[in-house]
């Protein structure tokens, strides 16, 4: 049954339109439906995985390059897992969330289509699918960034799009380039070029340039990261989910497919494309966490943030062995989990006491000590703090740098963990410590179907810190297999 | 079996009691307090029980998968000192906190962090794998900072972030240091490192200095000290009480792992933390002498005391062979210091309990009547100094015959200036303390006569009592510790056993002469440079306020100046895309908005037979036809896409590639 | 310039086209215009015929008894008929068009159309 | 199954003549379903022709079975039968649309002409690309150009007859050099057949090169005033923006092709690539072809009024084809007349959907289109998936064509213009793409618009949904076409 390999992305995309076009008699129904779009489509990605590795289909094969082929390998299938399990805590939350915002149809369609989109990123066979579903992405998840179609909201959108598709000119200029040396655009573990393409060396330098800066944009690599503190102005799920989970990390999920299954570390090493860019990385880094500490707004501190972190795996790519590609892929989930979760909490501010700014939250703790306290946690772990999740991840980030014998790397890492202090912490403290007198003692803690979420994804935070054997082992074994 | 769930049973239970304790604390608060002391005293008996196993073996506890490497607990004596007088003077800290933390606000909150830090502690000190005690110092530095701004003002939390600043950033270099090591070793277990570390080269000073200074900001080491003076006045007392008899520790206790342990009391290492050691018990004191806060004094007095531990570490891997003097006075000066510091900050804690006071101006004369708190506050003092007959003096004499071995090893002239600045250091202490305890419990006041007796409660002094017995039982019988120090020291590879001898002639004679100088200090400098008399009230100046403040005028600057550069570069770049575009559509715009002067003359000859003025004519002729150049090219284009032009284009092209294709062309080869 | 000379035809077509091709370019009104793009295409028929004409041979047109022995080639001629055609359906065409132009502006200097379209 | 050598011929004799009978009746209606039965006719007989070919191969049709030098011949290839099909596929779906939208844009008494003008129009376009025959092409060119100045003209107000008039007379001197090369070839060549002239060519073993040179240039200008090459365009704009909707879109859609073909036939067959490849006239053609793509997007942006922005959008999508034909490879030329498919059905969309739009909102503006989405959402979706195809997102037929096209420029090694390949397709992001925002999003644009107001009756939209189809499939397919297309070439 090969073809299953198409039920998690063709589903959601029957599942949304299904959603846009019927009317639900009461809200209820259509939670219902939600919820069980999501959960089977998680179901069906179980069910694939149990199935033998690996799953090969061609959809549709007109020749070598337009070819629509799926495959399943442990890559995809950790990306997948991930993608839909965040999917399902994020309708969740968005259930109760979007309530506040409105026109719940439209997003919900968008919503769940963007969902198999992910999915077909993740489970792509070829450079030439994920392109497409690269490109869907961004229509499907441009409606979702302008959904509350201010003018604002327009202008970011636009100028999403433009980073977007400039960034997937890119890669298609990459792409033909590339193709026209290969003739081959599958993905392999080692790379397709082998020892042919070595003969040109400025060429493929060229290529992974403008691949890694194509797929970059989507990963908000500097300087092309302006569209994401900009993508703020989305509702809170939205936000969460183009940081956290679908969009920058399909562009980091791309950059190793490039990477390790397009050209390989070898050739990459060979024609040097790992230095130029970890370059452009390490200011990406930098700049995210020098700049979040000059946002006044919660999200768009986040997004700064986001951008120091995506750098992170990024530098997990870059440096080409293994224990940097293992702490670059644990960082991919453990930051999709933080930061989903500090979204989620800064958006519960938001939804229960319409706060956006930091020093609007003064002694925010007291009335919503729950959704604060998953924040700090969250932001502890952001910084790398241990017990918790982030510090396994940049720990194995770190030794990857020291054994590709560059002190930079791990310092430029500590640095930057030092300011993701300096920005996360004034958000505690004045959350929990700025005393303000004759505040009220309501409890704001937010709904229940925004609160679970958030408590649960604490504690996968605080789990994964503790006991990261399970998914280290996991992607240790896929590590080995592309390096 | 039952040892090593002993063993895991320390490290749970107090965050067990934290999590309890705050259910619990939200129903009654008095349940609550006697459940923290229940559990501590619980931890504590569960230590003391497992004292006999400690002697005969060390209890080891491996547990897999936490943490991707597992969790590696190890109680061997070495460490049961560390964490018995943990546990003990958490036991007494939080058995005085009931008392003291009565008015305050958010006890609860207060109530769980005491705990979890506890835990974490316990946790530092147990740890055998450098990654997981890495992994409780971080988790200490955070739930101490909690009781550092506990008050919530701006003092407070002005502190907290030097603190926090301090701590996250020691504890990334520190982490910094762990990346090297761990990649240079393959490993983190300590056991394992010396060996794993052997042949790495010269590359171990970086390590060593990166983890060093980890955990030097922990333990005050100059210059990393500057958030010491400030978290201690700002946290409660039981809190500073913690912070300055055990926190230091942590980071003492952390050198001495790296130095001893790790890197095996490496000659050059021992000789800078000496170094060190000597910087901070000298300028610790100097400063304590200056301040006029009784907590801050205090403060600056563990730092000087931090520097008696360190001169002890970097004595112990200078005198090699004969280092065993060298871990007694260490060791036990860690222990003495925990007791009597903690039982002065108590003593304070105290005053400020009821006078809401620290700064001696203010509380001068409080004492002056409170016998008991005198005569407590009183052995802490005598403790300190190095009274002979208290527990100081024990392991003073011991630190200072350490150093007239090394002296005597080495023959340098260093050991001589050594000499003195340790002889002046403890003069300094006796003048500080001199200061606090006069102006306080000697000088008369006649405000404070006979009120606010009903605020000390047994249940604050009977810790203190404790303690003060604690001193001078030591104090009394030095060798009481030494089974336990004897052990403690096998760990560094000392087996011989000697026993001591504190209570020598020369010892005493040492010590009292320092304190005669102390004394001298005290009236020659305190008094007569210090005390100014102001309206006819007796105050203390304190002239480093206008010192060089390592904080404030080196930290700050350095680190706004960086900031600001970086983050205007940083901002540069961040707008550098968008910009770029902007000022290309800007640049296109203003091009085309650029005027051009087109001076026509207009020939239109029914105007000129109108104009009848001559001075309206020479205005006409001035008319300057200016349009920009957007306009022109859009006039252009228009008249381009006109017939007219369109032709001419025709014939242009035409002629253009006839031209281009018969001149071009290639003859074919 | 011999062979200027003497290929005569080519080079009167040659003047002929430039003459109409000035016209076409240099005169405001649409007459004449239409003029100009006549005496082009009178310049191109020329040219076509010329270039199937050979000197000394007579119209391929057979008739009773009389034996042709050179011809000249006829389908030049054939198409410039065709195209003479087409040329005159186009100015057919373009003066019905400048008619039209006439009554709506009123004019048929290209200047005064452009000024009135601009306003 | 012979007799599917005589549909060619039959489809344009049909045309013709069926043309000239529709003056005769009176009934508008009748006059509407009798030009719509005769060009679904031609579909059936091209669709036929088509089929004949791909079983039997290319043939040689000889009109009035007279032998190649002195009568005309027909070459059907795959090419041909594929651009039958095309045009009368195309054309039947539009005059399909015209019966709901002519009415209101021509007088009642002109609709009978413009039915006959299309006919005809699309008889010449069908003969143009059939023959053989260098000068039976001319005259088809000639009759397309009348034709389709006569279906701009038929609105009958201010702006048509200026920009007809810009047309005409900018056609006829393409013309006039068309006919001047073709007098050049003949006296050295001797034959207007262009298989035969070939032959000559070949046989002149490089005399005569600059007669050559003169003729392949007066040929590229000619053609190129024709199928708006840049800077050759100036009269695309004026003409295309202000015909009637279904005249823009066959004008834009159709009529553009055919002297392109032409164009790479004259280049390609007539005077073989061993001849050309050593003239710098690809060079000149490949650079215009790229500026055009890019100067063409630019001018489109910076449009106000919507039909000429998609006006100007056909002229950088032709700058795509030249820049095929310029690239001088098989692959480029697969590719433009690929591109010839993908834009003839996607632009006539196009302008069909902006057609129904104007008509609706009453302005041409593209200020006022905003917040459309909520008025008309299926024909702004219909738009938008035509936007979709012309910026190259794949599966869209603009894509395949655009790869292709990068791929065949790597071929030669120009890899500069892969770069211009993709700025122009970035722009074409720039202006397509806020029409559908402003259509579809934002609070200020949607305000006040009442949802599905302004929707168009269904049966209208059928013919754009049949041609969205076929857009969607010309992209599925594209591999069988563009096999087809290698096929046809050799």
């Amino acid at each position: 049954m090969e073809i299953s390999i198409l039920f998690p992305i063709i589903f959601p995309f029957i599942m949304g339109i299904l959603g846009f076009c019927l009317k639900f008699k009461r809200e209820k129904n259509r939670n219902k439906f939600l919820y069980s779009s999501v959960v089977i489509n998680l179901l069906f990605i179980v069910y694939i995985i149990r199935m033998d590795l690996p799953l090969k289909l061609h959809l549709i094969k007109i020749n070598t390059f337009l070819d629509i082929y799926f495959r399943l390998d442990k890559l995809g299938v950790l990306f997948a897992l991930l993608v839909s399990i965040l999917w399902i805590f994020t309708t969740a939350y968005s259930i109760a969330y979007m309530n506040h915002e409105g026109k719940e149809r439209q997003f919900f369609a968008f919503f769940i289509i963007t969902l198999g989109i992910t999915m077909g990123i993740a489970f792509s066979g070829n450079l030439f699918t994920l392109y497409i579903f690269y490109e869907l992405l961004t229509l499907a998840t441009f409606p979702l960034v302008i959904h509350t179609q201010s003018k604002e909201a327009l202008y970011s959108g636009k100028k999403y799009l433009i980073y977007s598709f400039g960034g997937a000119t890119l890669v298609l200029f990459g792409m033909i380039l590339l193709f026209s040396i290969t003739n081959n655009l599958s993905f392999i573990e080692h790379g397709i070029l082998g020892a042919t393409g070595l003969s040109n060396k400025n060429l493929l330098l060229m290529i992974y340039m403008v691949m890694f800066i194509g797929f970059g944009v989507k990963a908000a690599i500097v300087p092309f990261h302006s569209w994401l503190p900009a993508a703020m102005v989305a509702p809170t799920p939205v936000s969460a989910l183009l940081h956290a989970v679908a969009v920058v990390k399909s562009g980091i999920f791309s950059l190793v497919r490039v990477t390790y299954f397009i050209f390989g570390s070898e050739v990459i090493r060979e024609i040097h494309g790992n230095v130029y860019i970890s370059v452009l990385v390490i200011i990406t880094i930098l700049l995210g966490s020098f700049l979040a500490l000059h946002q006044e707004n919660i999200k768009k501190r986040l997004a700064y943030s986001t951008i120091s972190q995506l750098g992170y795996i990024l530098l997990g790519i870059v440096l080409l062995n293994e224990e940097s590609l293992i702490g670059g892929l644990l960082h991919l989930i453990n930051h999709a989990v933080i930061k989903i979760t500090l979204f989620f909490c800064a958006g519960s501010i938001y939804f229960m006491t319409q706060k956006k700014e930091i020093n609007e939250i003064e002694a925010i703790g007291k009335n919503m000590p729950i959704t604060m306290w998953c924040f700090s946690i969250s932001a502890i772990s952001l910084i790398g703090i241990p017990p918790t999740n982030a510090f396994v991840s940049k720990w194995y980030l770190a030794l990857g740098g020291l054994s590709e014998n560059k002190v930079i790397f791990p310092v430029i890492l500590l640095l930057s963990a030092f300011l993701t202090a300096a920005y996360l912490m004034p958000i505690i403290v004045t959350a929990f410590f700025h005393t303000e007198e004759n505040k009220d003692t309501r409890n704001l803690d937010p709904p229940l179907e925004m609160l679970v979420p958030i408590v649960i994804l604490t504690c996968i935070v605080v789990l994964l810190g503790l006991f990261p054997n399970i998914v280290l082992s996991f992607i240790k074994e896929i590590v080995h297999e592309i390096v | 079996m039952i040892y090593r769930t002993a063993l895991l049973s320390i490290l749970i239970l107090p965050n067990i009691g934290a999590v309890m304790g705050f259910i619990i604390g939200r129903k009654s608060e008095k349940i609550r307090d006697a459940f923290n002391i229940f559990i501590t005293g619980a931890t504590l008996l569960i230590v003391t029980l497992l004292f006999k196993k400690v002697m005969i073996e060390p209890i080891k506890l491996f547990i897999p998968d936490i943490m991707g490497i597992g969790l590696s607990l190890k109680l061997d004596a070495f460490r049961y000192i560390f964490v018995w007088v943990t546990i003990f003077v958490w036991f007494l800290c939080t058995m005085y906190s009931t008392q003291y933390l009565i008015r305050y606000k958010n006890r609860n909150r207060y109530y769980s962090f005491f705990m979890l830090t506890l835990g974490s502690t316990v946790g530092i000190f147990l740890s055998q794998n450098m990654l997981n005690l890495f992994t409780f110092f971080e988790i200490m530095s955070f739930t101490s900072y909690i009781l550092i701004i506990h008050d919530q003002d701006q003092y407070a939390l002005d502190a907290g972030s030097s603190y926090l600043g301090m701590a996250i950033g020691a504890g990334l270099v520190l982490l910094m240091g762990l990346f090297l090591l761990f990649d240079y070793a393959g490993t983190l277990d300590i056991e394992e490192l010396p060996n794993a570390i052997k042949y790495i080269g010269n590359i171990k000073y970086l390590i060593s200095a990166l983890i060093i200074t980890g955990f030097g900001a922990k333990a005050s080491i100059f210059p990393l000290h500057v958030w010491l003076p400030k978290a201690h006045p700002a946290a409660p007392t039981p809190s500073s009480a913690i912070l300055s008899g055990i926190l230091i520790k942590t980071g003492i206790f952390g050198i001495i792992i790296t130095v001893h342990m790790v890197m095996e009391s490496d000659y050059i290492l021992s000789a800078s933390i000496l170094v060190f050691g000597f910087i901070n018990m000298f300028f610790g004191g100097m400063m304590a002498l200056m301040q006029r806060n009784i907590k801050r004094i205090l403060a600056y007095s563990s730092m000087s005391q931090a520097g008696y531990i360190l001169v002890g570490i970097g004595l112990i891997g200078l005198l090699k062979e004969h280092k065993a003097i060298a871990i007694y006075a260490t060791l036990y000066h860690i222990f003495n210091h925990a007791i009597f510091k903690v039982l002065l900050f108590m003593g304070a804690g105290i005053i400020y309990m009821i006078l809401h006071e620290l700064s001696i101006n203010k509380i001068c004369g409080f004492g002056k009547h409170k016998t008991r708190l005198k005569i407590v506050f009183f052995i802490g003092l005598l403790a300190i100094i190095g009274m002979p007959g208290f527990n100081g003096f024990v392991s003073k004499t011991l630190l200072h015959e350490a150093l007239s071995e090394a002296a005597h090893m080495y023959h340098s002239i260093w050991f001589v200036i050594a000499e003195i600045i340790f002889t002046l250091s403890s003069a300094f202490t006796v003048a500080y303390l001199l200061k606090i305890f006069i102006s306080v419990f000697v000088e008369e006041n006649e405000k404070y006569t006979g009120q606010y007796k009903e605020y000390i409660k047994k249940r604050a002094l009977f810790p203190m009592t404790i303690l003060g017995i604690a001193v001078i039982y030591i104090g009394l019988y030095p060798n009481a510790l030494m089974e336990l120090i004897f052990n403690a020291s096998k760990t560094f590879g000392v087996h011989e056993v000697s026993s001591l001898h504190v209570y020598s002639v020369d010892s005493i004679k040492t010590s009292i002469m320092t304190i005669v100088l102390g004394i001298v200090i005290y009236i020659g400098f305190v008094r007569k440079y210090l005390l100014k008399i102001v309206d006819g009230k007796k105050l203390y100046m304190n002239p480093s306020l206008t010192w060089i403040n390592i904080e404030r005028d080196i930290y700050w600057p350095v680190m706004r100046i960086t900031f600001s550069v970086s983050s205007t570069i940083f901002h540069w770049i961040d707008r550098a895309a968008v910009n770029s575009v902007h000022c290309i559509g800007k640049g296109i715009r203003s091009l085309s908005g650029m005027q051009i002067k087109l001076n026509k003359k207009r020939e239109n000859k029914i105007e000129l037979k109108n104009v009848v003025d001559k001075r309206n004519m020479l205005d006409w002729k001035e008319i300057v036809d200016t349009r920009s150049l957007s306009n022109i090219m859009v006039k252009m284009y228009g008249n381009m896409s006109s017939l007219m032009y369109a032709v001419f284009i025709f014939a242009a092209v035409f002629a253009v590639i006839l031209v281009v294709v018969v001149v071009f062309h290639m003859p074919k080869s | 310039m011999e062979r200027l000379m003497t290929n005569y035809f080519e080079t009167g077509a040659m003047i002929l086209f430039g003459i109409g091709f000035v016209m076409l370019l240099l005169h405001n009104n649409l007459i004449k215009k239409i003029i100009g793009m006549n005496i082009m295409d009178t310049s191109i028929f020329l040219f076509f015929v010329a270039k199937g004409y050979i000197v000394g041979k007579e119209a391929p047109i057979i008739r009773q008894g009389h034996k042709i022995i050179g011809y000249v080639d006829p389908i030049p001629t054939a198409l410039v008929l065709t195209g003479i055609v087409v040329a005159v359906s186009i100015t057919a065409f373009a003066l019905s068009l400048t008619i039209r132009i006439y009554e709506e502006y009123g004019t048929i200097e290209l200047d005064e159309i452009m000024k009135k379209r601009g306003d | 199954m012979n007799i599917a050598r005589n549909f060619p011929l039959i489809i344009i004799l049909m045309l013709f003549i069926s043309a000239f009978s529709m003056p005769i009746m009176k009934s508008v209606r009748k006059i509407k379903a009798f030009g719509f039965v005769t060009m679904s006719i031609s579909t059936i007989l091209a669709g036929c022709n088509f089929l004949y070919v791909k079983t039997n191969g290319k043939f040689e049709y000889r009109v009035g079975h007279f032998d190649a030098p002195w009568g005309i011949t027909f070459h059907i290839g795959y090419i041909e039968a594929i651009m039958g099909v095309l045009f009368t596929i195309v054309a039947t779906l539009i005059i399909w649309y015209s019966f709901f939208s002519i009415d209101k844009e021509i007088k009642e008494n002109r609709i009978s002409l413009y039915y006959l003008l299309i006919n005809i129009l699309v008889g010449s376009l069908l003969g143009m690309v059939f023959t053989d025959d260098l000068f039976n092409a001319f005259v088809f060119l000639e009759v397309s150009t009348l034709a389709g100045c006569g279906i701009i003209v038929i609105k009958d107000k201010k702006d048509n007859i200026t920009a007809t008039f810009k047309y005409l007379v900018l056609s006829s001197l393409g013309s006039g050099l068309i006919l001047m090369g073709i007098a050049f070839l003949y006296p050295i060549t001797g034959h207007l057949n262009m298989s035969l002239i070939h032959e000559s060519i070949m046989a002149l073993k490089g005399a005569h090169r600059n007669i050559l040179l003169i003729s392949v240039s007066t040929f590229t200008v000619g053609l190129g005033v024709k199928s708006a090459m840049f800077p050759l365009h100036v009269w695309l704009p004026d003409a295309h923006a202000s015909a009637p909707t279904s005249s823009s879109a066959i004008l834009s859609g159709l009529v553009l092709k055919p002297p392109v073909i032409l164009l790479m036939k004259i280049l390609y067959k007539v005077f073989g690539f061993e001849i050309i490849g050593s003239f710098a006239i690809l060079d000149v053609i490949l650079i215009l072809g790229s500026i055009g793509m890019i100067v063409g997007s630019i001018a489109a942006i910076l449009q106000k009024e919507i039909k000429r922005m998609i006006a100007y959008s056909s002229v950088a999508q032709m700058g795509y084809v030249f820049f095929g034909i310029g690239l001088g490879n098989e692959l480029g030329l697969i590719m433009a007349i690929f591109h010839i498919i993908s834009h003839a059905v996607t632009k006539s969309t196009l302008f069909l959907v902006v057609g129904a739009m104007i008509e609706k909102t009453g302005s041409k503006k593209i200020k006022d289109l905003k917040g459309i989405g909520k008025e008309m959402p299926i024909t702004l979706g219909v738009f938008t998936m035509g936007a979709l195809s012309m910026v190259g997102i794949p599966i869209f037929p603009g894509f395949i064509s655009k790869w292709n096209l990068a791929l065949a420029t790597i071929e030669t090694g120009r890899y500069m213009f892969v770069g211009m390949i993709l700025l122009s397709s970035l722009l074409n992001v720039g202006y397509y793409f806020p029409i559908v925002i402003n259509g579809y999003f934002g609070e200020e644009n949607l305000e006040g618009k009442v949802y599905k107001s302004k929707v168009m009756p269904m049966k209208r939209l059928i013919p754009v949904f049949i041609l969205v189809g076929l857009m969607v499939m010309t992209g599925v397919f594209s591999l069988n076409i563009i096999d087809m297309i290698r096929q046809g070439l050799v």
